[in-house]
């Protein structure tokens, strides 16, 4: 199974790269562009039957490695 | 007779971290070193480029990514287009893979740690002007300082990469041996420098700018930034 | 929930961490009740990690004066004169607890703070060392630890541009709950253009430049000044995160704003954020301020002016200016793509006034904030002198294998895998970097060479907190003198558990003490420094860590040094013939024997032999290492890199103590067989003796025509490697 | 508008973090995970009434700045 790991940074904590890049754009002429957050997208192949066990292990693993629990959220779909 | 030093703009992004070395060694190959902003339109009447090592943007993206973009880089390319000389050190390397003016990315090192190591490199190009201090075959030893030097290249444009003998550096052992060994970061073929067709861009991941003065080392690094004085 | 302004009352003095007492002393001292935002300012400034207050009475001992002190405790950083009219700036700081919490993150904000201590002051960071100690390898939490230090460390000062030029890691079980960063910073500055953080000037702007304003670290200082338990995941702030690319603009427009003399007082926000930056640059410049905090730049939304003066958001600097000048200082930032913005200004009067959208937030008084914080005597209890163990027997005994054991730990190996993740050649000016003894840089322009390094052998401070404490002064002596640097100044990070507990309290007294009376016989002023209590966790306190950071000069280096051995070198031994084992690592690692005495410094020997092998080392003949850690084999490991050695121990002498002991000013030297006269004269009056010749491909050594020890390079190589190899494999 | 800008590394560009968290996860007992390949994940606030407006800009953004087409893929949707 295809899964997919979405892992964004908290909503209060501070993203130096997004905020670099959003000035960046700004220069470049993107001035629509108000904010930028940066995360991270992990796709993963998996293997297994059921949907909902592949999930439960995908997630135990965010909490466990994928994602720093302290500064990071992160967000499983089985897809 | 007055002896005219030729000028070489050494060009500060916000976060060139090692711009001031790289004018001191402008200077002591005998240039004049003319700090050129990265807003600049222009490039203030230098005869030759250096794009100094550091972390443009914090390489917040991909490293190079965003000083690529600069006001000044159009004006880099359009010097480099009209034949003349730039040398890009470390980021200065990066940034002119993200302009393309060299072939080719950076992807992070293997083991995705930075490293500061010194390194053996195998000189794979005398024939152009940038390259014409050195012989083919020489080792020299440099330092290395990054996190992203794996150079990679798709198939096709590495092809061309090679047909066109573009490869200017490579890291190898003490004894000039090519091997996976010695490999500090991945880069495909182990590349630590490139050329582009004309030989008038020069991008190299080891800093020649911090071994010119003999002080500080054997001066491995001064042929490169001599070369860059003399030819500008 | 209480609101920023409502009245506090003693449950929330409480809550941030005062003592009833405390609470008493703040009623009496504002003679009113505060509200909660002024509650929190008075915790943040009388939290231990920003009063001292348990640990000031005994600093007082320490030597702060000299001819070259430019600069003592109490500013940002201290300042030393190395002449030709250049000052080095310098300071050491511990962000333990945040590193813990998240390593990365931490480490990196640590490095953050320590630059901007060492440029608020007008000087150039030149160089950063880290001292770090960790618990046990084998517990996979604690890998995690080291390697998110060693990256947020590295990835920190690398994209500042700043190197990374030497340090030190330990382990020890006594660290598994509470790990420690420190961070120190040597910057170099004109010494007629250092800066101040005393406001002045009734009518100047108070200028904020740098990052928004979230909510990250707060209560980050009363936190530091908390011991971890069970609720330190509920007490968990929003951790601060670094952004080196913004410190590296901040560096670059301060120090051109300093330049161009726009600055009239300068302060970074460090711990407590706006809190310490406003009240003790009013407090220095014996004035006060008044601030919109309306008109603070911030990230979050609805913040409150509670979490404006209490947030620890990092890379934001505090500076006061003349009013004319605002303009230029507003187009200098944008040049470099900062944020400034006027957020108050200078006034008569010893208060700060704070207003948010019109109302007042806070009026405070200045004077019993910062200079009526609490002062506590804790009480004390020395601990016991350690007495001598009695030595197992060596006879028989396989030396090879000892070694081995040493130089496979992760305490005496190698620290390649650490600091090779460091930028050591960014400046153009390092003469020595890590793995040497010392590090050394030029002074751009001259040729002044400035060195550092940073020392603590805690495993003998726990055995004798005041010997260890004046022995670690001792070996930063050494190691300086191997780069032919002499001392010019010291900076201390006394890491320690909670103060309330008499035996830590009589710990952190003794080393006090020991650092004091170290630094005095020496003649070397602590200039800066930093303490950090309370790194206990359920009652388990580390072991006493006082680091030591030292700073020497070579006034015109003429040879870069060196510290490996060349083909056909003699080796010599200068110094006493035997160590001690009694409290070496030899005892503690191969034989687990935890006891023993730790002897004072011999302080006219050490000055003596410093002294020769210092201008040994200038002249450019001798390689120089000291015999500290782990004695003269694992030094003498440490020297052989393309070429092996062969040494001979003299008959009489006992092996283990002449290979494994400790203390005492002993030097390895190396040297070409030409030199030999002269180094030879050079030393006559110290002990001084030859004993071996770097050759072949192998360590050994001889002892009565029997090989005690033999170890092939590659082994070596490979064994130096072992303990810390964890870190290259991912 | 919040517009998602998905950023990954082109098939056949290795992956040394993917490959690397693989490794670990496989060492963690996740031996179910047979790959892993690690992309960029950004989320921008545009201003702007158009979607497809919107749409058009970002994509623009991307082939400017945020993705180099030499190694990296890249997919934008407005939410
Ligand atoms: N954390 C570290 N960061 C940078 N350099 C380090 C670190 N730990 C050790 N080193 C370097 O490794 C070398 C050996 O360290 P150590 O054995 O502690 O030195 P010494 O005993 O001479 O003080 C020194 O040059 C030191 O600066
Ligand atoms: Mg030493």
């Amino acid at each position: 199974m295809k899964v997919e790991v979405r892992i964004s940074l908290k909503r209060d904590v501070l993203d130096p790269q997004g905020e670099a890049i959003r000035r960046v754009l700004t220069r470049l002429g993107y001035t629509e562009v108000s904010a930028v957050r940066v995360g991270k997208l992990m796709l993963l192949d998996v293997e297994g039957e059921e949907r909902e066990h592949v999930r439960a292990r995908v997630e135990e693993a965010c909490r466990e490695l994928l994602a720093n629990p302290i500064i990071e959220d992160f967000e499983v779909r089985v897809l | 007779m007055t002896w005219r030093r030729p000028k070489i703009g050494v060009v500060r992004f916000p976060g060139s971290n090692r711009d001031a070395d790289a004018m001191r060694a402008v200077e002591l190959c005998g240039g004049e070193a003319v700090p050129v902003w990265h807003e600049s339109e222009d490039l203030l009447g230098v005869t030759g480029v250096l794009i100094p090592g550091g972390f443009s943007y914090g390489d917040y993206l991909r490293a190079g990514a965003m000083a690529a973009h600069s006001p000044v880089m159009k004006a880099v390319r359009k010097h480099a287009e009209a034949g003349g000389p730039v040398l890009g050190i470390c980021n200065g390397l990066q940034i002119l893979l993200e302009a393309g003016l060299l072939p080719g990315a950076m992807l992070p090192n293997r083991s995705l740690r930075f490293i500061h190591k010194e390194v053996f490199l195998r000189v794979e190009r005398d024939d152009t002007p940038l390259l014409g201090k050195l012989r083919c075959g020489q080792v020299l030893r440099l330092p290395i300082a990054h996190k992203e030097g794996n150079w990679f290249a798709p198939p096709e444009v590495f092809q061309e990469v090679e047909r066109q003998r573009l490869i200017a550096l490579r890291y190898c052992s003490a004894e000039g041996e090519v091997a996976e060994a010695y490999n500090p970061n991945g880069a495909l073929a182990a590349v630590a420098g490139l050329t582009n067709r004309e030989g008038n861009v020069l991008g190299m991941m080891p800093h020649p700018e911090c071994r010119v003065d003999p002080f500080l080392g054997e001066p491995f690094g001064k042929p490169f930034i001599a070369a860059l004085v003399e030819v500008s | 929930m209480k609101r920023w302004d409502d009245g506090a009352e003693l449950a929330d003095a409480l809550d941030h961490g005062l003592s009833p007492q405390e609470w008493e002393r703040l009623l009496t001292a504002l003679g009113r009740t505060p509200n909660l935002t002024e509650l929190g300012i008075f915790a943040a400034l009388w939290s231990e990690h920003c009063s001292y207050k348990s640990s000031r009475v005994h600093l007082t001992n320490l030597p702060t004066s000299g001819p070259r002190v430019v600069q003592g405790p109490g500013e940002n950083a201290g300042a030393v004169d190395i002449g030709e009219g250049w000052v080095a700036v310098f300071k050491v700081e511990s962000h333990n607890h945040p590193s813990f919490i998240e390593p990365y993150q931490g480490a990196a904000t640590g490095v953050g703070g320590i630059l901007r201590d060492v440029f608020t002051m007008g000087a150039r960071p030149v160089m950063l060392l880290d001292s770090l100690r960790f618990g046990e390898l084998s517990l996979p939490r604690m890998r995690y630890l080291v390697d998110g230090v060693v990256r947020g460390i590295g990835d920190y000062g690398n994209c500042v541009g700043v190197p990374t030029l030497g340090g030190e890691v330990d382990f020890d079980p006594a660290y598994n709950g509470n790990i420690l960063v420190n961070a120190m910073c040597v910057g170099v500055a004109r010494k007629d253009k250092l800066f101040f953080a005393r406001a002045q000037g009734a009518g100047n702007r108070v200028i904020y430049l740098g990052s928004k304003t979230g909510r990250d670290g707060i209560h980050g200082a009363t936190m530091a000044s908390d011991t971890f338990d069970e609720t330190a995941e509920q007490k968990r702030p929003t951790v601060q995160v670094g952004d080196p690319f913004t410190e590296k603009l901040l560096i670059e427009a301060c120090l051109e704003l300093m330049e161009k003399g726009l600055v009239v007082a300068i302060q970074d926000m460090g711990a407590a954020g706006l809190t310490s930056s406003a009240f003790e640059m009013a407090a220095r410049g014996g004035c006060g301020l008044e601030l919109d905090l309306s008109r603070v730049p911030v990230r979050a939304e609805g913040m409150t002016p509670y979490e404006l003066m209490l947030s620890e958001s990092q890379e934001r600097m505090l500076l006061v200016a003349r009013p004319q000048d605002v303009q230029e200082i507003f187009a200098i930032c944008h040049r470099w793509g900062l944020d400034a913005c006027d957020i108050g200004e200078v006034v008569e009067g010893r208060e700060v006034v704070a207003y948010w959208k019109g109302e007042l937030a806070f009026r405070l008084p200045v004077a019993p904030l910062v200079d009526a914080a609490p002062r506590y005597e804790r009480p004390f209890q020395l601990p016991p002198s350690p007495s001598a163990v009695t030595l197992p027997s060596f006879s028989g005994r396989n030396f090879s294998e000892d070694l081995r054991r040493l130089l496979a730990s992760p305490h005496l190996g190698s620290k390649r895998a650490v600091y090779q993740q460091y930028d050591q050649t960014v400046g153009a000016a390092t003469l020595a970097g890590p793995g040497g003894e010392a590090a050394l840089v030029l002074v751009p322009g001259t040729r002044i060479g400035l060195a550092a390094t940073t020392d603590c052998n805690a495993f003998a401070c726990s055995l004798d907190p005041y010997a260890g404490a004046a022995q670690a002064v001792v070996e930063a002596l050494r190691n300086l003198a191997c780069v032919g640097a002499e001392p010019v100044g010291v900076t201390d990070c006394l890491n320690f558990g909670s103060p309330e507990n008499p035996q830590v309290m009589g710990q952190f007294v003794a080393a006090v003490q020991g650092l004091g009376d170290a630094c005095r016989a020496l003649g070397v002023p602590v200039v800066s420094g930093n303490v950090s209590f309370y790194n206990e966790t359920s009652g388990q306190a580390i072991l006493p860590t006082p680091t030591v950071g030292m700073v020497g000069v070579v006034p015109w280096v003429l040879h870069r040094p060196r510290f490996t051995l060349r083909d056909g070198d003699l080796v010599a031994l200068l110094g006493p013939v035997v160590g001690q084992l009694n409290g070496s690592r030899y005892l503690q690692l191969v034989w687990d024997i935890k006891a023993g005495v730790i002897p004072h410094p011999d302080y006219q020997g050490e000055k003596t032999a410093a002294e020769l092998v210092r201008s040994l080392v200038r002249l450019g003949l001798v390689a120089a290492r000291d015999i500290s850690d782990g004695g003269l084999a694992v030094i003498l490991a440490e020297m052989c890199d393309e070429i092996g050695v062969r040494v001979s121990i003299p008959g009489d002498v006992s092996p283990a103590s002449f290979l494994f002991g400790e203390w005492g000013p002993r030097y390895l030297l190396a040297f070409p067989e030409r030199f030999q006269e002269a180094v030879a004269a050079a030393a006559e009056g110290v002990p001084f003796l030859i004993v071996g010749r770097a050759e072949g491909d192998a360590l050994v050594v001889v002892h009565d025509d029997e090989e005690l020890i033999w170890l092939s390079l590659v082994e070596l190589a490979h064994l130096r490697e072992q303990g810390l190899r964890f870190l290259e494999e991912t």
